[in-house]
């Protein structure tokens, strides 16, 4: 492996599914320590129930996966925020009823108590400023694409090492887009680890250092970002069929 | 006038215990889909164990009220949750309603059998006396059960909006998966609610039992009287639940003096139809979001 | 010729979001037609419009040259048009056989007849042909809920053809399917389609699939068609591909 | 063995057994076991019906007792006014089939918990009227010495004709209900229970059927409530409180909803086991209160999904020590031939 860029997440043949559906069939990659890395892959190639397995939502049948060197196969979502891995999923993701300081403040509800959360609660909205002018209205009266940042900011509050995040573009205008990208790239340069799952696989790809290609449960590539933004195979792969004989 | 102010204040005074039990009934909705049959006889429970305590064990009324209160949390709280609430969960809606239809029973046959079938004189916690406002007669009882269920009310809301651990609860019941996400410990968060939920169905118990007698057949009333006060108030909002309440009472009220005292409890039921089929969010409630 | 279906600037708005952003195509008849599109474009909205189980804000929808827009699914599956969902929707309590036999029932004789009449409406027989031209002949008295899901997804697709429908719209039928049930599942939607000359519309997100199955397919993206044609047509058509990945 | 307990065989052999078990009893009965037996039927009808509404179509409804309450007041003061008794019953059936077609109307705009508290508040509007409107129903004193019915010149007025007529009509009232369960319509309402949007891109016109679930199940129980009212001779209001209508959705749960004989099992645990376990006395509700709870923990399906998880476990049983004869008998062989090999 690279030697300034350690691995920091491996998942070794991992299988996983939802009763008597198997959807990960042997998952196996690494992502690179202050990388981001984007997850592509058609529609039911199990991209986000590799996020869920990861973070304990969903019990991983067989294989392991590593963290910073440990074992985190199958723990509790508490236990891997308490390691430095966050997870933000796809979709709305706010209690629509509280306000926004309370929902950025439930971020850090696993903090030890060494934490000082109202510092981290003023420090997130320093870094957010839409946060702070919002800070004591109902989350549910945010735009779309402020409850993301919302979801974001709740995330960081805690300065995890490894971010999980799947679908951030989702229902978001291209600027809203545009600003949720420079924010992972900021937290990038921090050191902190992005692992992503985007369905707008171009622009995530140029903001990505790796990307890794899922396809029916296993990983089909794994290639820096711009190798495969430069192939071919991966427009097809989307409309199926054409892999094999290139692949070959 | 006065005869008006009268009867609005007393049902204001039952709503507002009306409005204790269905809070806690709806609190158990939000945040584990627990739909309690034996919420009515949740609060004639707790009379009995002040009867039990005083009976049995020589204690005075106070000490008894204290034991009491343990009782319910140990046994309407956290024996009701472990015991019958958490091993039917994963078998739907309907068989924990079963389950609780059938405690109901069985608290119900307990007491009668156990302790008596005969209505018991139960002490009040402060002595009644009849105050004199603008004409009308109201008794002390009644300001006194509206001063006690506002502090609980205003209790409870501090808890939930002003602390962070009540705001953990909220977040449990708005949306579980995301708030296990954030590392709150979602099952602890479930069973505060049924410790607060037993706290009030015992604080409702000691302020109603003076005024209906201790009896094995107070549940049956009183639960229904929470359905419909979290039913019409709307189950997702806790003010929904006493609003409903304090509704419901009053309208029982009035409508006994005013339009037939035989049909007393039909008035409630009629507006419960009305409401879950005009509104069935509820008076205060938000729909549920669409989801597609 | 009259299409089949003719679908005509189909609009559903769910508050804010327009999820179907006027949509209009036609199928014809003996015809299999493909929908394709990357997530969240709004395939599946518009199928319930078109099917009656959403309201479509604006649009109509019409079957043999007849306005059906508004209405009831059970009043459109019994003019002929029948579809499947893209989750798993079996009776698990009821046999293979009875899953069949309620899929043609309504289709037959009154209330009154199907309550004082034969037991399976007379409907053994043709649940039987079905079983056996689906290869469900081992389960055929099993409880549905108890097959495989690929078997569960076989007898989807078969109670949606038990009335013999003029029109079929498939969503995902391939979702989940193993690759031996895949290919077997394709290879008996062509037979209808050949044999009856039925008409299949099919929402699916397996490429390799939906290429081999369909005669035409259209692409939807954000709630609009961005194109339409061959699958040959449409695998090198660069809009497509950027619609997929993105810009 | 295994297989013969869930063969139509053995089924049809118990069903003649306990037929011919309830013909031969009343000679050996007292007239107080042949009321109880009787009651036992009454109530078994009554949650046939229920479980057409709620165990089959997946209705919940808590106003059971309350269409036997009607049934009864009908055929009740209809008899005492001198009617004859067939067209009272008949007129409680129908007049239950129209209150149930109107209750099933918010079934279609709400759905479980809303529904059984619309149900639950129509139960207690209809025990009030029954307490209130005393000019028809007497009020709290209730109806006396209601007639029993005389057929064709059959007096039913002693004991045992009475229970021939109530094991008669229970039987007719069964085999319709069983009518309905194997027809399609039977089918259509388990759909209607398990997938209604399914059911409903089907054709299965869901609104119809809902009505259907509701009125049909709702005179049945007031046909229960026309064979009530003669047997017992005097009733009042708290006889059809919301008490009956937990009771008789208690007795579908725990035989088993969704199936036609739990409600006669469910009857049973609540009305026949009541007086024959000497040891409970008092006591009976408490135990019974607590055996429901733990069934439900263990086994929602109810006493008849009991059954059902034990013969399994029986045939699974046989099926493995089956396998492992099966699996020896193989291993000797290989054993044998490795030995025929080595020489």
């Amino acid at each position: 492996m690279d030697t300034e860029h350690t691995t920091v997440l491996a998942l070794d043949n991992i299988v996983a599914g939802y009763g008597a559906m198997t959807i990960l069939n042997g998952t196996t990659f690494k992502v690179r320590r202050a990388t981001i890395t984007t997850v592509i892959g058609p529609n039911g190639a199990g991209k986000s129930t590799v996020f869920k397995t990861i973070f304990g939502m969903l019990k991983a049948r067989a294989g392991t996966i590593t963290f910073d060197g440990t074992d985190i196969t199958n723990t509790t979502p508490r236990h891997l925020l308490a390691c430095g891995i966050c997870y933000v999923p796809q979709g709305r993701n706010i209690f629509p009823e509280l306000t926004v300081r309370h929902n950025l403040e439930l971020g850090g509800f696993a903090a030890p108590s060494s934490i000082n959360i109202d510092e981290r609660i003023e420090a997130a909205m320093v870094r957010f400023p839409i946060l702070r002018q919002k800070a004591d209205a109902q989350a549910s009266t945010l735009s779309g694409g402020q409850q993301k940042l919302l979801e974001i900011a709740r995330g960081l509050l805690l300065d995890p090492k490894l971010i999980l995040i799947d679908e951030p573009s989702i229902g978001l205008s291209p600027l809203m887009v545009q600003e949720t990208f420079d924010i992972l790239k900021n937290l990038r340069a921090k050191g902190v680890t992005i692992l992503m799952v985007e369905q707008n696989a171009k622009s995530a790809l140029q903001i990505s250092d790796d990307g890794l290609v899922l396809e029916l449960g296993r990983t089909r590539m794994a290639e820096t970002a711009e190798t495969l933004l430069n192939d071919p195979r991966v427009g097809q792969l989307f409309l199926g069929g054409a892999m094999e004989p290139t692949a070959a | 006038m006065a005869a008006f102010i009268q009867l609005f204040v007393s049902g204001l005074a039952t709503g507002a215990i009306y409005a204790l039990v269905a809070v806690g009934f709806m609190l158990l909705w939000q945040t584990s889909q627990t739909i309690n049959f034996a919420q009515g006889e949740f609060v004639m429970i707790p009379a009995f164990f002040v009867l039990w305590a005083i009976k049995i064990l020589g204690v005075g009324f106070w000490p008894a009220v204290g034991i009491a209160v343990l009782a319910s949390l140990l046994i309407l709280g956290l024996l009701f949750k472990r015991a019958i609430v958490d091993p039917m969960l994963k078998h739907g809606v309907l068989p924990l309603v079963i389950s609780t239809i059938a405690l109901s029973i069985f608290l119900k046959e307990a007491v009668k059998d156990f302790y008596s079938s005969q209505a018991q004189p139960f002490q009040a916690m402060i002595p009644s006396e009849d105050l004199h406002l603008f004409g009308a007669v109201i008794s002390s009882q009644s300001i006194f059960i509206l001063l006690i269920a506002s502090a609980a009310v205003l209790g409870l809301n501090k808890l939930l909006n002003g602390t962070r651990l009540g705001r953990a609860m909220q977040a449990t019941a708005q949306n579980p998966s995301v708030a296990r996400i954030l590392g709150i410990p979602v099952e602890r968060m479930i069973m505060y609610t049924f410790l607060i939920n037993a706290l009030l169905v015992a604080l409702a118990s000691l302020m109603i039992s003076p005024i209906y007698l201790a009896k094995f057949t107070n549940g049956d009333t009183l639960g229904l009287a929470a359905f419909i006060a979290a039913i019409v108030g709307g189950f997702n909002q806790v003010r929904g639940a006493i609003v409903g309440g304090l509704i419901l009472g009053v309208i029982e009220n009035l409508a006994a003096a005013y339009i037939s005292a035989q049909y007393r409890g039909a008035i409630p039921l009629i507006l419960l139809i009305v409401v879950i089929l005009w509104r069935p969010q509820g008076l205060m409630g938000r729909a549920e979001e669409r989801t597609v | 010729m009259t299409p089949v279906l003719q679908v005509t600037n189909i609009r559903k708005q769910f508050g804010g979001l327009t999820a179907v952003d006027g949509v209009s195509f036609s199928v014809n008849e003996g015809e299999i037609l493909g929908i394709i599109g990357p997530n969240g474009s709004g395939k599946s909205t518009l199928f319930n419009c078109v099917l009656g189980q959403l309201q479509p804000t604006e649009g109509e929808v019409r079957v043999d040259g007849e306005l059906v827009t508004g209405l009831r699914p059970c009043d459109l599956n019994r003019l002929g048009v029948s579809r499947t969902f893209q989750l798993l929707q079996v009776f698990p309590q009821l046999s293979v056989r009875d899953n069949l036999i309620l899929a043609g029932q309504e289709h037959k004789g009154s209330m009154g007849t199907r309550l004082l009449g034969a037991r399976d409406a007379g409907l053994t027989e043709a649940a039987n042909r079905m079983i056996e031209f689906f290869r469900l002949s081992h389960v055929a008295d099993e409880k549905a809920g108890g097959l495989s899901y690929g078997q569960q997804k076989l007898l989807d697709a078969a109670m949606a053809f038990m009335a013999g429908p003029r029109l079929v719209l498939l969503d995902e039928p391939a979702g989940g399917v193993n690759l031996t049930m895949l290919s077997h599942l394709r290879e008996r939607l062509q037979a209808i389609n050949a044999e009856q000359n039925a008409t299949f519309v099919v929402i699916e997100h397996n490429m390799e699939f939906v290429m081999a199955l369909c005669d035409r397919i259209i692409v939807l993206a954000e709630g609009k068609v961005i194109a339409e044609g061959t699958p040959d047509a449409i695998r090198s058509n660069p809009e497509v591909i950027e619609a997929y990945l993105g810009h | 063995m295994m297989d013969f307990l869930t063969s139509r065989a053995f089924k049809g052999t118990v069903f003649a057994l306990l037929m011919v078990g309830l013909i031969v009893l009343p000679f050996f009965l007292r007239p107080f076991g042949l009321l109880l037996i009787a009651m036992w039927m009454v109530h078994a009808v009554a949650a046939l019906g229920l479980n057409l509404t709620l165990g089959y179509a997946g209705q919940i409804s808590m106003a059971q007792g309350a269409f036997v309450g009607i049934g009864a007041y009908c055929t009740g003061l209809m008899t005492l006014a001198g009617v004859p008794y067939p067209i009272a019953f008949l007129c409680s059936g129908v007049l239950c089939f129209g209150i149930g077609w109107i209750l099933g109307y918010p079934a279609l705009r709400v759905q479980h918990h809303y529904l059984a508290f619309v149900t639950l508040a129509f139960s207690t509007l209809v025990f009030l009227i029954m307490r209130n409107e005393e000019w028809l129903t007497n009020g709290i004193y209730g109806l006396t010495d209601i007639p029993r019915p005389i057929l064709f010149g059959w007096n039913t007025g002693k004991a045992q004709d009475f229970y021939f007529f109530t094991l008669l009509m229970t039987s007719i009232l069964a085999f319709c209900v069983w009518w309905i369960i194997r027809s399609p319509w039977g089918r259509a309402f388990v759909a209607l229970r398990e997938n209604p949007v399914r059911a409903l891109s089907l054709g299965v016109d869901t609104r119809r059927y809902t009505l259907m679930a509701f009125a049909m199940g709702s005179s049945i129980g007031g046909f229960a409530g026309a064979l009530y009212a003669p047997l017992v001779q005097f009733f009042e209001p708290n006889s059809f409180s919301l008490t009956l209508s937990l009771k008789l959705l208690l007795m579908v749960i725990v035989g088993g909803a969704g199936t036609f004989f739990g409600p006669f099992i469910g009857a049973a645990t609540e009305v026949l086991l009541p007086e024959w376990l000497r040891i409970a006395q008092g006591y009976y509700l408490i135990i019974y209160a607590m055996l429901v709870m733990i069934l439900m923990m263990f086994c929602p399906t109810g006493i008849i999904g009991l059954g059902e998880r034990f013969i399994s476990h029986l045939r699974q049983k046989k099926i493995s020590s089956e396998r492992s004869a099966q699996a020896e008998a193989m291993g000797q062989d290989k054993a044998g031939n490795n030995g025929g090999a080595g020489q």
